[in-house]
């Protein structure tokens, strides 16, 4: 039956955020490249997200972290697919001439900061963080890459993980310790991951 | 009724229509109007208090740009 | 917040959010959305979570940067 | 309080002016004129030793972002080759 009083703030919200749901997969059904479908189905996510976030709970804090999780890691897998699909292999020219980024401290003081803020919030936030950091300290600086030292960084956290997660199992009642290691897991590979991104910029060393 | 609420629900709103039917339809002209809705979204999760979702989707928002503006790099402007 | 403040602030948001919609030039899009941006700014601090707003005023620009590459390809080819 | 209105009310108005103006290099020295107003407001809303942290940040940032936008928009740093 209709009910006035259910058309409080949250069911107009929904109602909105719906009708952006709906546009967006209206646009992303009549489009035809492939691009641009990627730049759509971007879209249709931050709809989808704002249903999630209109449940107003920590359920939705809750929620809204792991769509994020498969929201990046999904893109960074669509546009590889579709960088291997066009045949794209250069690369594209690292540095920006821009000269408060190119000739300034500007991005060593924003890197360390973001760094520095993200190991102090842990966790995958902390990690998307750092790493953002990373990615604009290794596309505006250029960057000697070390694979072998980002492979050991996501070895460690692994270990980190496996680690916490016995304690968690055999030891609860070191829990704390538990959770800081998973913390600092989780940190160490999105950030190991997310500075591999920004490697990708740049000239081919070889 | 929150001001941050009504706010984020107008932004994602205009930038939803703004970027599913551009006006130039263009790589570029999507890629900033698709902001617009996540600055819309960032309001509304700070109408309801979820801090840690705000932050996380701030940084993801960017490194989304930063895989976007990669691909675009590579293919060249058409 | 009082009302004039929210009004005020509400103002400059949406004023950017919509001209960031319509204009054409992606320069002045960037000029608009980081209008955007400043007015959210007051919302974020006025609820009280400050240590968001100061990560958000430093990763926002990252975003605007990583944007520019692409314009510049642009600018250089046309 | 009196001071808060003052500095919201100059951020709307020059926040009209950007978008009044049509020459895009003319836009962004009122664009700084909205990003210090809205620095200032910050710090009136909220009198907190964290806020001037958050000041700085965002004065730091929006300064960087208007001078990025001005470099490129001018052609970047001449390449020779």
């Amino acid at each position: 039956m209709w009910d006035p009083g259910a058309w409080n703030l949250y069911s107009t919200g929904m109602l909105v955020v719906l009708a952006c749901a709906v546009i967006a997969f209206l646009a992303l059904s009549r489009e035809r490249d492939d691009l641009h479908r990627l730049l759509l189905i971007d879209l249709v996510e931050i709809p989808s997200l704002g249903i999630i976030a209109l449940l107003g709970t920590d359920l939705a804090e809750a929620l809204v972290l792991p769509g994020l999780v498969v929201g990046i890691a999904e893109l960074l897998a669509l546009s590889q697919i579709y960088l291997l699909k066009e045949g794209l292999r250069e690369k594209p020219e690292g540095r920006l001439p821009i000269e408060v980024i190119e000739l300034g401290h500007a991005p060593v003081i924003i890197a360390v900061i973001l760094v520095v803020y993200g190991i102090i919030l842990s966790g995958f936030t902390g990690g998307g963080v750092a790493g953002l950091g990373l990615i604009f300290f290794f596309m505006a600086k250029g960057h000697r890459e070390n694979f072998s030292l980002m492979e050991a960084a996501a070895g460690v956290s692994w270990a980190i993980w496996v680690a916490s997660f016995f304690v968690f199992m055999f030891l609860p009642e070191y829990w704390w310790l538990a959770v800081m290691g998973a913390g600092g897991g989780i940190l160490l590979k999105v950030t190991a991951k997310m500075s591999l991104v920004g490697t990708m910029w740049g000239k081919p060393h070889e | 009724m929150t001001p941050e609420y009504l706010l984020g629900l107008a932004l994602l709103v205009i930038g939803t229509i703004a970027s599913a039917f551009p006006r130039d339809k263009d790589y570029l002209t999507r890629l900033i109007n698709l902001e617009i809705p996540g600055f819309g979204l960032l309001l509304v999760m700070l109408s309801y208090d979820e801090a840690l979702a705000l932050f996380t989707f701030a940084g993801v928002s960017v490194i989304t740009t930063f895989v976007f503006v990669r691909v675009m790099e590579k293919r060249g402007i058409p | 917040m009082n009302e004039l403040y929210a009004i005020l602030f509400g103002f400059i948001t949406l004023l950017g959010g919509v001209t960031t919609a319509i204009y054409r030039d992606p320069f002045d899009k960037l000029i608009s959305l980081s209008l955007l941006a400043a007015g959210i700014f007051p919302f974020i601090v006025d609820r009280g979570y400050v240590d968001v707003a100061a990560a958000a005023a430093l990763i926002a620009p990252l975003g605007t940067i990583f944007t520019l590459m692409v314009c510049r390809r642009r600018a250089r080819d046309a | 309080m009196i001071a808060l209105a003052v500095v919201a009310i100059i951020a709307a108005l020059e926040a009209v002016r950007v978008v009044a103006e049509r020459n895009t290099m003319r836009k962004l020295p009122y664009l700084n004129v909205v990003s210090f107003a809205i620095t200032g407001s910050l710090m009136l809303l909220l009198p907190h030793p964290l806020t001037i942290l958050a000041c700085a940040a965002y004065f730091v940032g929006s300064t960087l972002e208007s001078n990025a936008i001005a470099s490129t928009w001018s052609g970047g740093i001449r390449k020779h080759e």
